[in-house]
C-alpha cells in the first residue's frame, strides 16, 4: 500500500495511546485566571493610543521615577525602589551542589536584547555556585516560547527565568510552570502574580514623560513635534507613546507627525525629510526608542537645517553623535543592566534570602550633564550604555568592544 | 448531426471567420482542410468551447447549442483531440481520461470504476500496451494520442474533432490511428478530420470542407474529386511543381560532413557522407534513430563513439555550441518548443545565434538582418513582431534565418515542414535547394516520404539506430518502406519498446 | 514584408507609442499619475534639489531592482537581496572594526565582490542542483542573515566612517548626491546590456531554455552571470543604504519584496522572457514615489501597507488586462494569424 | 524550468511501466522525507546522547509536536495552493488577523462565534486571493504579497497590542494533552486527514492536482480551473483559520504579530518543498507536508537541546531546505539514457 493510508493508520494508533494515556492538561490546574487588567500592562481591544493609558500605574512611574532607591550604590541593577519583600524559604535549594538556572528567552532580534543576554551570561559567570545555564530561544514566537516554558519545566531546572515576549500570551504557560519551579520574570510582565519575583524598571510612562518633558522644556509653546515611533502594537513602547502624548497634550505642544520607522534608518530618513518640506520646520523629535536617533540627526543634517532637541536612547551611536554634534538631547533609558538582576534574584530565593515582590530597578534619564559618565570610547555603535557591565569578565571584548 | 451556419468570429475588429457552414453527419469523417490561417484552428476551438462565436448558430441533434467553456463542449458530446495534448504527465491514464468528468458520486472520485472503464475502453479499441495505472509521462507520442482518443470516448462523444492527429506519428502508427478513426465512425461517431496531408484525406473522408482566409471555399465529395482540385481550392492556384528540380551531379562537390563508425546509446555503426550541393534525406519509422541522429550531429545528445568531421576537421561535439562553432545547424522538429523564443521578436530570434555564439560571424546589422529575413521570404508586418504571432510557416522561416545569420555549412533539418501549410511548404522547399545550390550540406529528417523522395539527391534509410541502406533519387515509397521495416514485412510492429 | 506593409493600416502615433512601451504602459501611466499627485501635494517637489534628493532616495531600490530584473527576466527569482544588503552593511562596519584605516573603495569592492560571491552561489545552485530560485534564494536569505550575525553576535561591532558613507550619503560639487550619478550609471549600464548580446541572450533563456540552448546559448553561464549581477546589485544598494542611513542591523529588510514589486509593476513577467529593464527602473521609481506621496498626504503609517498593497494589485491587474489587449490588437494585422499554443 | 535538454522529445523511450504492485519506493519523495524526519531524529538522539542529555523524552516529544501544529496547519493549507500551481504570501498576517479575529469575538460572544466568525475571515481572505489571482490574473506572488500588505495596514490601524480574551474552555486546545499528544495534534491530524482525503480522493483533489499540472490542459479537458484556483485559495485560508484559532488558544487572547515574527509565510513553503511538493504545482501532497514540518520541528528540538546560537539555526535551516530539494531534483531526473 502506498502511503496514502498512513495519516489514518497513525491517528488509530494516537487514538489508541491516548485512550491507554489517559489525559492530561499542561494549562494552570484550577484552569487560566482571567488576567486582570491592570498591573503592568493592559490589553488593548480595540485602537487608539488610550488603551494603552492607566492612570494610577501614570502616577506611579512618575512618582518612582523621582526617588532615590534602596541598595547598594554604583551597582544599580541591585537597587530597588520601594520593595515589598516577601520570603523565599519555601524555595530555598536544600542540599549543597550546583544550581541549575534556567531562562526562557523571548529572543535576540534586537541590539538591546543581545547586549542584554551577554550581561547576563556574564553574570552568571560570576556566580560559581551556577552549574548550568540553560537558555532556550523563542525566536520572537510566542508559540514556541511558551513551549520552551514547558520544556524547561519539565527539565530539573532549580529556578526559571522568563523574560516574556509578550505579556498576556504568556500567562498560562508561566502559570503552569509555577507550580513546579520558583519562576522570576523579567523586562515584561505576565498577567499573572505567580512568579516570586517580578524584575523590571520603572517602566514605559517614566520613559515617555521623561522624553516629553525635555522637549516641551526645550521649546516654545506651539512648538512643531515630530514623534518616531519603531512599530505599532508593541505594549512597551505604546505605554512610552501615551505618556508623551499625555505630557505634550498639556503642555500644548503640537505634534504634527506620528510615524512608524520600523527601526529602519532609511525610512526614518525619508520621513524626517518629508516632514521637514510638509511643515517648513520641525523643532523638536520625540522617539519611542533610540534605535533610528542618528538616522534623524543626519536627516536634519542632510536636509541643511539645524537639529533641534532629540531624544533618543542610552545607544552608542546615539551618545557618540550628541557630544560630537554638541546636540540638545535627552537619552531615557530602559537599561540592559536588568537582565542581570534575574540571576542575583534566583540565587537569593534558592539561598532562600527574602526578595521584593515587585523589584522595580532605577530606570536612569542621560542628560547633558552625565553624558560623559556613560559614553565610553571604544564600543560599537549600537551597544547600550546603561549595561552595567564595565566590571563583568571578558568587558569589553565580549561585548564587542575595545579597550 | 452537427450543423454550423453562418458562425463568424472577430478578434477586436479583425474578422478570422466568415460565415462559414459546415455539416458533420453521424458515422462520417469529414476532413477540413486550407493553409494555416485559413481559420481551421478558430472553427475548431468554438466547437470545443474555447472561443465563443460572434454570430451563427451551432446545432447539434436539430437542439441549439452555445458553448462558453470546454466543460460545456464536452457534455454536449463533442470531443476534441488537440495538436498539443491535453494530458497531465505525471498523472495516470486513467485519471487524465476521466479528468473533468471523474466518476463517483457526492464528489468523491470512485478509483476502481474510473480504473475499469479506463481497461475497458483501451480494450474496444485494442490497445494493450497501456494500463490505466500508467503515468502519461512514461508513454510515446502514438500512445498519448491513443490516451486522447480513450478520453474522447469515455465521454460518450457523438461528434470527435482531430486537429492534425497524424503530425507527430510515424507512418506504421498513421495506418493505426487511420483504422481506429474508421471504426470509430463505423461506430456512429461524426468526426473532423483537420490535416495538411491530402493522401490521409483521401485515404479517410467522405467529404472534404476547403477553408481559405475565414470563409468557406466548398464542400466536396471526396470521391468525386482529387487532390489537385483541393490544393487548388485551398491555395486559389495550382501548384504543380511540387519541389525543385534536383542538384546536378556537378553542382556537388567536395565532402562536407562526414561520420564513421559513430554511435551512442540509440545509435551504431553510423557512417556517412554529405557533400557540398547534395541535399541528403533520411527516411526511416519513428524511433528508429533518425532524430537521434541529426541530434548526435548536433552535439545535442553526442555519439560516444565513432569519428565525424565538418569541412576536413574532425569534430566531437558534445554540446550544440561547439556543433554550431563548426558550422553544423540544425532545424528542429519541435519548432515552438526548441526552435524559437516565442515571446521574442522576430529580429531577436534571426539574431539569437550569431549573439550567443560570437567569434562565428558578427551579428548582422539591422539592415543585414532585414536581408536575410527576405532571403527567406519572411512575411511579417515588422520584424519587431514577437514569433509567436506568426503562422507556422513564418516561424519556420524564421528559425531558417537564424541558422542562415551563423553562415553554416551543414544544415540539418528535422521535419522541416511538420505543420506548415501547402503554399509555405513550397517556399520552404525552394529555399533548401537554393541553399545547397550555394554549397550547403544538407541532411533532412522527415516522416513524409513525398516530401523527402521529392526533396533529396539521395535517401538514407534508417532502422533501429542504424542505417540500414542507401537509395538514390527517384525511388519509391514502397523501396523505402521495405528497407525501413527490416524487407521482408515484419511488420511495422517493430516498433520503439514503448 | 514589402507586401504586408501595403496591406496593413499605418499605424496612430499613439499605437506606435504604446508598442515602443510595451507592457510597461501600466507603470508609466503609475508613474504619471503620482508624479502629478506629488506636484500637486507638494509643489516644490520638482525643485532641483528636491528631485535629486528623491532621485537618491530611490537610488537603492532602482538599482537592487535593475538586478532582480536580470534573474527574473531569465526566469527565477533573487530573494536574498535584502539578505545581502543587510549583511552587506554588516560586513561594512565588521571590516571597519578591524581596519578603520580602510580605504573606502576598498570597503565598497569587498561588498560588491562578497555580493557577486553570494549570487554566485545561489546561480550555481539554481542550475546545477536544479533547485528551484524561489527556494535557493530563500535558503540563501535564512543562511546569510544567520550567518552574519552569528559572526557578529547579533549586531555589527564598528561604525562606518564618512569616506565610505560619501556614496550614499554625500554630494558632488556640492548638490549632486553621488547615489544619483551611480544609479544613473547602474541604469544606464543595464539599459545597454539588455540591448548587448548579453541581454538578448538572457531574455531568450527566460523565454524558452531549450530554443537558447539549441541556439548555441551557454544557458547555465547566462543564468549565473545574471545572479552574480544581481548579487553585485545588491551589495551596491548596501554600500549606498550603508551610507544613507549608517550602521543597522536591518538594512535591507523586505527590499527583496519591494524589488521583486517594482520589477512586476514594471510589466515584466515572473517566469522570464518578457519585460524591459527601463520598465522595472520605472517600476522602482514609481515605488518610492509613491512611498513619499502616501509621507507627504500624512497617510496614517500603519495604513501605508494598505495603500500600497491596494495600488500594487490594481496595477498589475490592470496591467494583465491592459496588456492583452494590446497584444490582440498588434497581432490581428491581415497578414498575421491568430496565435498558436501561446496560451499556455 | 531545467528540463532534460539532450533527449529528443518525440523519441522519448519509454521506460517500462512502473510495476502495478505497491511496493514502498525509497525514492519517494514523501517516503523519503519521513525517513529523514526519522534520520534526524536518531541523529538527534545520538548527538544529544553524546553530551550526556536525553532526547527522546515526555517533555521533548510534546514540545515537538506541540510545536509543529501551528506550522503544520499553515503548510497543509500552502500544499494546497502550491499543489493547484498558485502561492499564498499572506497567510501570516491572516493568523495575526485570525488570533485577533476569535480572542475579540470570543470575549463578547463565546467560542462558537469566534470559531464561526474566524473562518469567515478566513474565506474572505482566500476568496479576494483566489479571485484575484484567477480572475485578474496577477501571479499569485505578487497578488497575496498584495493582500499581505492590505491585512498588515489593517491589523496595524486597528490593534496596537494583544487583544481579546480567550474562554479558559478554548484555552485546552492548547494545552490539554492526551498522553505525550497534545490534543492541538488531534486537530492537525483531523486537518491534514481532511486535506489529504481532499486531494486524494475527490474530484476537486483531482483537479487541483489537474490544474497545478498543466492548466491549460485541465482547462481543455474541462476542468474549471479558476473554480479550482479559487476554491484552493480559500482551503488554504480555512488551514490559516484554523492555526490562527489553535495559537489563539495557546496565547489566550490575539497577538498582532502571531504571525509574521514566525515567518509563517515562508516556513511554510519551505517546509511544503521540504515535503516534496513540487513548487511549480501538480506533483507532491500533504503527506510529505506533514513529514516536512517534522523535520523542521525535530531539528528545532535539537538545536534547543544542543542550545545551538539561534542565528546559526538559520544557517543549518537554510542548507536543509536548500539540500533536500537539490536531492528531489537529483531524483526526478529520469534516468533515460540506460534505455
Amino acid at each position: 500500500m502506498r502511503p496514502r493510508s498512513a495519516p489514518l493508520t497513525a491517528l488509530a494508533a494516537l487514538l489508541g495511546a491516548a485512550l491507554l494515556a489517559g489525559c492530561t492538561s499542561d494549562a494552570p490546574a484550577d484552569g487560566p485566571a482571567a488576567p486582570s487588567a491592570g498591573g503592568s500592562s493592559a490589553a488593548a481591544d480595540g485602537s487608539g493610543d488610550s488603551d494603552f493609558f492607566d492612570q494610577a500605574e501614570y502616577d506611579r512611574q512618575l512618582e518612582l521615577a523621582k526617588e532615590t532607591p534602596e541598595g547598594p550604590k554604583g551597582k544599580p541593577w541591585e537597587q530597588m525602589l520601594r520593595p515589598e519583600f516577601v520570603s523565599t524559604t519555601a524555595y530555598a535549594k536544600k542540599g549543597g551542589g550546583d544550581a541549575h538556572l534556567c531562562f526562557s528567552n523571548a529572543g535576540v532580534f534586537n541590539p538591546w536584547r543581545q547586549v542584554g543576554l551577554k550581561n547576563m551570561r556574564a553574570e552568571v559567570e560570576l556566580h560559581e555556585e551556577i552549574g548550568k545555564f540553560t537558555v532556550l530561544d523563542a525566536q520572537g514566537k510566542d508559540d514556541k516560547q511558551i513551549s520552551d516554558i514547558q520544556e524547561l519545566t519539565g527539565k530539573g531546572c532549580d529556578a526559571l527565568i522568563v523574560s516574556p515576549n509578550t505579556t498576556a500570551t504568556l500567562t498560562p504557560a508561566v502559570e503552569r510552570a509555577c507550580e513546579k519551579v520558583p519562576v522570576i520574570v523579567f523586562d515584561r510582565g505576565v498577567e499573572t502574580d505567580c512568579a516570586v519575583t517580578f524584575i523590571s524598571p520603572v517602566g514605559g510612562y517614566g520613559y515617555g514623560a521623561a522624553a516629553a518633558d525635555f522637549l516641551v522644556e526645550r521649546t516654545e509653546p506651539k512648538a512643531k513635534i515630530l514623534a518616531l515611533r519603531i512599530s505599532p502594537g508593541v505594549d512597551a513602547l505604546e505605554t512610552r507613546w501615551s505618556a508623551a502624548k499625555r505630557a505634550f497634550d498639556k503642555a500644548g505642544v503640537e505634534v504634527v507627525d506620528a510615524k512608524f520607522t520600523d527601526g529602519d534608518p532609511a525610512r526614518t530618513k525619508s520621513i524626517v525629510a518629508d516632514a521637514l518640506i510638509r511643515h517648513g520646520e520641525i523643532d523638536g523629535v520625540w522617539m519611542d526608542s533610540g534605535a533610528t536617533a542618528v538616522a534623524a540627526v543626519e536627516a536634519f543634517e542632510d536636509a541643511g537645517q539645524e537639529v533641534p532637541p532629540i531624544t533618543g536612547e542610552d545607544q552608542q551611536d546615539f551618545l557618540t553623535a550628541w557630544k560630537e554634534k554638541k546636540l540638545t538631547a535627552v537619552a531615557p533609558a530602559y537599561p540592559t543592566f536588568q537582565w542581570r538582576t534575574p540571576v542575583i534574584a534566583a540565587l537569593k530565593i534558592l539561598a532562600g534570602e527574602e526578595v521584593p515582590k515587585e523589584w522595580t530597578l532605577p530606570q536612569p534619564v542621560i542628560t547633558e550633564a552625565d553624558l560623559d559618565d556613560y559614553l565610553k570610547p571604544g564600543m560599537p555603535p549600537l551597544h547600550y550604555a546603561m549595561c552595567g557591565c564595565e566590571e563583568l569578565p571578558g568587558f569589553p571584548e565580549k561585548w564587542g568592544g575595545k579597550e | 448531426m452537427l450543423t454550423m451556419q453562418g458562425v463568424s468570429k472577430s478578434f477586436l475588429g479583425v474578422r478570422v471567420l466568415h460565415d462559414v457552414d459546415l455539416d458533420l453527419r453521424a458515422g462520417e469523417v469529414h476532413a477540413l482542410v486550407g493553409e494555416n490561417g485559413a481559420g481551421k484552428s478558430t472553427l475548431m476551438k468554438i466547437l470545443a468551447g474555447e472561443h465563443v462565436p460572434d454570430g451563427g448558430r451551432l446545432t447539434l441533434d436539430g437542439t441549439p447549442r452555445s458553448f462558453t467553456h470546454p466543460a460545456q463542449a464536452q457534455a454536449a458530446g463533442i470531443g476534441v483531440i488537440h495538436q498539443e495534448f491535453a494530458l497531465l504527465e505525471h498523472r495516470t491514464v486513467a485519471e487524465n481520461v476521466f479528468l473533468g468528468r471523474e466518476p463517483g458520486r457526492f464528489g468523491l472520485v470512485d478509483r476502481r470504476t474510473m480504473e475499469r472503464r479506463t481497461a475497458e475502453l483501451l480494450g474496444e479499441i485494442d490497445e494493450t500496451g497501456i494500463t490505466p495505472r500508467t503515468p502519461v509521462h512514461t508513454l510515446s507520442v502514438a500512445r498519448r494520442q491513443t490516451v486522447e482518443i480513450v478520453k474522447a470516448l469515455a465521454s460518450d462523444v457523438r461528434v470527435l474533432v482531430m486537429d492534425e492527429p497524424t503530425a507527430p506519428l510515424a507512418e506504421h502508427e498513421v495506418a493505426r490511428l487511420a483504422a481506429l478513426v474508421r471504426r470509430l465512425a463505423a461506430r456512429g461517431l461524426g468526426i473532423l478530420y483537420i490535416s495538411h496531408r491530402l493522401r490521409e484525406v483521401f485515404d479517410l473522408s467522405q467529404r472534404i470542407t476547403v477553408l481559405k482566409d475565414g470563409r468557406r471555399v466548398t464542400t466536396l465529395d471526396t470521391a468525386s474529386t482529387d487532390s489537385a482540385a483541393v490544393v487548388r481550392a485551398m491555395v486559389g492556384r495550382d501548384l504543380d511543381a511540387y519541389y525543385p528540380p534536383r542538384a546536378r551531379p556537378e553542382e556537388i562537390s567536395e565532402p562536407v560532413l562526414t561520420v564513421e563508425g559513430g554511435a551512442n546509446d540509440r545509435l551504431a555503426g553510423i557512417g556517412l557522407t554529405v557533400r557540398a550541393g547534395e541535399v541528403v534525406g533520411v527516411a526511416g519509422l519513428q524511433g528508429s534513430g533518425r532524430t537521434s541522429l541529426v541530434r548526435a550531429l548536433f552535439g545535442a545528445a553526442p555519439f560516444t563513439a565513432g569519428t565525424m568531421t565538418v569541412a576536413g576537421r574532425p569534430l566531437r561535439p558534445t554540446r550544440p555550441r561547439e556543433a554550431i562553432r563548426a558550422g553544423v545547424a540544425l532545424v528542429t522538429e519541435d519548432r515552438k518548443g526548441e526552435g524559437l523564443a516565442l515571446r521574442q521578436s522576430v529580429r531577436d530570434n534571426a539574431l539569437l545565434v550569431t549573439r550567443a555564439v560570437p567569434g562565428r560571424t558578427r551579428p548582422p546589422s539591422a539592415r543585414g538582418a532585414a536581408a536575410l529575413l527576405e532571403r527567406v521570404r519572411l512575411r511579417a508586418s515588422a520584424d519587431t513582431q514577437e514569433v509567436q504571432y506568426l503562422s507556422g510557416g513564418n516561424q519556420q522561416k524564421v528559425v531558417i534565418a537564424k541558422w542562415l545569420a551563423a553562415r553554416p555549412r551543414v544544415l540539418l533539418f528535422d521535419e522541416p515542414t511538420r505543420g506548415v501549410d501547402v503554399g509555405a511548404k513550397a517556399a520552404i522547399h525552394t529555399l533548401v535547394r537554393e541553399l545547397a545550390a550555394e554549397g550547403l550540406a544538407v541532411l533532412i529528417v522527415s516522416s513524409e516520404l513525398p516530401e523527402l523522395l521529392g526533396m533529396s539527391d539521395r535517401v538514407l534509410v534508417m532502422a533501429d539506430g542504424r542505417l540500414a541502406g542507401e537509395l538514390p533519387a527517384g525511388a519509391t515509397e514502397e523501396a523505402v518502406m521495405r528497407v525501413a521495416t527490416g524487407g521482408d514485412g515484419s511488420g511495422p510492429d517493430q516498433e520503439d519498446a514503448a | 514584408m514589402s507586401t504586408a506593409a501595403t496591406a496593413r493600416p499605418a499605424p496612430g502615433t499613439g499605437r506606435r507609442l504604446l508598442t515602443a512601451l510595451g507592457t510597461a504602459t501600466p507603470v508609466y501611466v503609475l508613474l504619471a499619475t503620482v508624479l502629478i499627485a506629488l506636484a500637486l501635494t507638494d509643489p516644490g517637489f520638482y525643485e532641483a534639489d528636491r528631485l535629486l534628493a528623491f532621485v537618491k532616495r530611490a537610488a537603492p531600490l532602482v538599482i537592487l531592482a535593475t538586478g532582480q530584473y536580470l534573474v527574473i527576466v531569465c526566469g527565477e527569482f533573487d530573494l536574498s537581496v535584502g539578505a545581502i544588503v543587510t549583511a552587506g552593511v554588516v560586513v561594512a562596519a565588521q571590516l571597519y572594526a578591524s581596519f578603520p584605516a580602510l580605504h573606502w573603495l576598498v570597503a565598497t569592492l569587498v561588498l560588491l565582490a562578497a555580493g557577486g560571491a553570494a549570487g554566485l552561489v545561489s546561480g550555481l545552485v539554481t542550475t546545477r542542483l536544479r533547485v528551484p530560485s524561489f527556494i535557493t534564494t530563500l535558503g540563501m536569505m535564512l543562511i546569510l542573515e544567520g550567518a552574519v550575525f552569528f559572526w557578529t553576535g547579533g549586531s555589527p561591532q564598528g561604525a562606518l566612517p564618512a569616506a565610505f558613507r560619501a556614496l550614499g550619503r554625500g554630494t558632488a560639487f556640492g548638490w549632486l548626491p553621488w547615489a544619483v550619478p551611480v544609479c544613473l550609471a547602474v541604469g544606464v549600464g543595464a539599459y545597454l546590456l539588455m540591448r548587448a548580446d548579453f541581454g538578448r541572450t538572457l531574455l531568450a533563456t527566460g523565454d524558452s531554455e531549450r530554443a537558447a540552448h539549441l541556439s548555441g546559448v551557454r544557458v547555465t553561464r547566462v543564468r549565473v552571470t545574471a545572479f552574480v549581477l544581481s548579487g553585485v546589485a545588491a551589495g551596491l544598494a548596501a554600500v549606498l543604504v550603508g551610507g544613507f542611513s549608517g550602521v543597522s542591523a536591518q538594512a535591507g529588510q523586505g527590499y527583496e519584496f519591494e524589488a521583486i514589486t517594482a520589477v512586476v509593476l514594471g510589466g515584466v513577467l515572473l517566469g522570464g522572457g518578457r519585460g524591459s529593464v527601463v520598465g522595472a527602473m520605472a517600476g522602482a521609481f514609481s515605488l518610492q514615489a509613491l512611498f513619499t506621496l502616501l509621507n507627504l498626504r500624512g497617510v496614517s503609517g500603519a495604513l501605508e501597507s494598505t495603500v500600497q498593497g491596494v495600488i500594487v494589485i490594481a496595477a498589475v491587474g490592470l496591467g494583465a488586462a491592459d496588456y492583452s489587449r494590446l497584444r490582440r490588437r498588434r497581432t490581428r494585422s491581415p497578414d498575421t494569424r491568430s496565435p498558436e499554443g501561446t496560451t499556455r | 524550468m531545467t528540463g532534460d535538454l539532450l533527449t529528443a522529445p518525440g523519441e522519448k523511450s519509454a521506460a517500462p511501466a512502473p510495476r502495478p504492485g505497491r511496493r514502498l519506493r525509497l525514492t519517494d519523495p514523501v517516503t523519503g522525507v519521513w525517513l529523514a524526519a526519522l534520520a534526524v531524529t536518531l541523529l538527534g538522539w545520538a548527538v544529544v546522547a553524546a553530551q550526556g542529555g536525553q532526547f527522546l523524552t515526555t517533555t521533548n516529544v510534546v514540545a515537538v509536536l506541540q510545536n509543529s501544529v501551528a506550522l503544520g496547519l499553515v503548510a497543509v493549507g500552502q500544499s494546497m495552493v502550491i499543489l493547484t500551481g498558485s502561492l499564498d504570501l499572506s497567510v501570516a498576517y491572516l493568523i495575526s488577523l485570525g488570533t485577533l479575529v476569535a480572542a475579540q469575538t470570543m470575549q463578547s460572544g463565546g467560542v462558537l462565534l469566534a470559531v464561526l466568525a474566524t473562518l469567515a475571515l478566513s474565506v474572505a481572505v482566500g476568496l479576494a486571493n483566489g479571485l484575484i489571482v484567477a480572475g485578474l490574473k496577477v501571479n499569485a506572488f505578487i497578488a497575496t504579497l498584495g493582500t499581505a500588505f492590505i491585512l498588515r495596514g489593517w491589523i496595524e490601524d486597528q490593534y496596537t497590542g494583544p487583544a481579546g480574551q480567550v474562554t479558559a474552555g478554548f484555552q485546552r486546545l492548547g494545552y490539554d494533552r492526551i498522553g505525550p499528544v497534545p490534543v492541538s495534534v488531534f486537530l492537525l491530524l483531523a486537518v491534514a486527514g481532511a486535506a489529504w482525503f481532499l486531494t486524494r480522493r475527490t474530484r476537486l483533489g483531482h483537479h487541483l492536482y489537474a490544474t497545478g499540472g498543466d492548466e491549460h490542459a485541465a482547462r481543455l479537458s474541462g476542468v474549471r480551473t479558476r473554480r479550482t484556483v479559487v476554491v484552493a485559495h480559500v482551503l488554504c485560508s480555512l488551514c490559516v483559520g484554523a492555526a490562527a484559532l489553535f495559537l489563539a488558544a495557546r496565547l489566550g487572547a490575539g497577538a498582532p504579530w502571531a504571525g509574521t515574527e514566525a515567518r509563517y509565510d515562508l516556513e511554510s513553503i519551505a517546509a511544503v518543498v521540504l515535503g516534496g511538493t513540487a513548487l511549480a504545482g501538480g506533483r507532491g501532497g500533504v503527506a510529505g507536508t506533514l513529514g516536512g514540518v517534522l523535520v523542521l520541528a525535530v531539528l528545532d528540538s535539537v538545536f534547543n537541546q544542543l542550545a545551538v546560537d539561534p542565528f546559526f539555526k538559520n544557517v543549518v535551516r537554510g542548507v536543509v531546505i536548500i539540500a533536500a530539494v537539490a536531492l528531489y531534483a537529483r531524483r526526478r531526473t529520469p534516468r533515460r539514457r540506460t534505455a
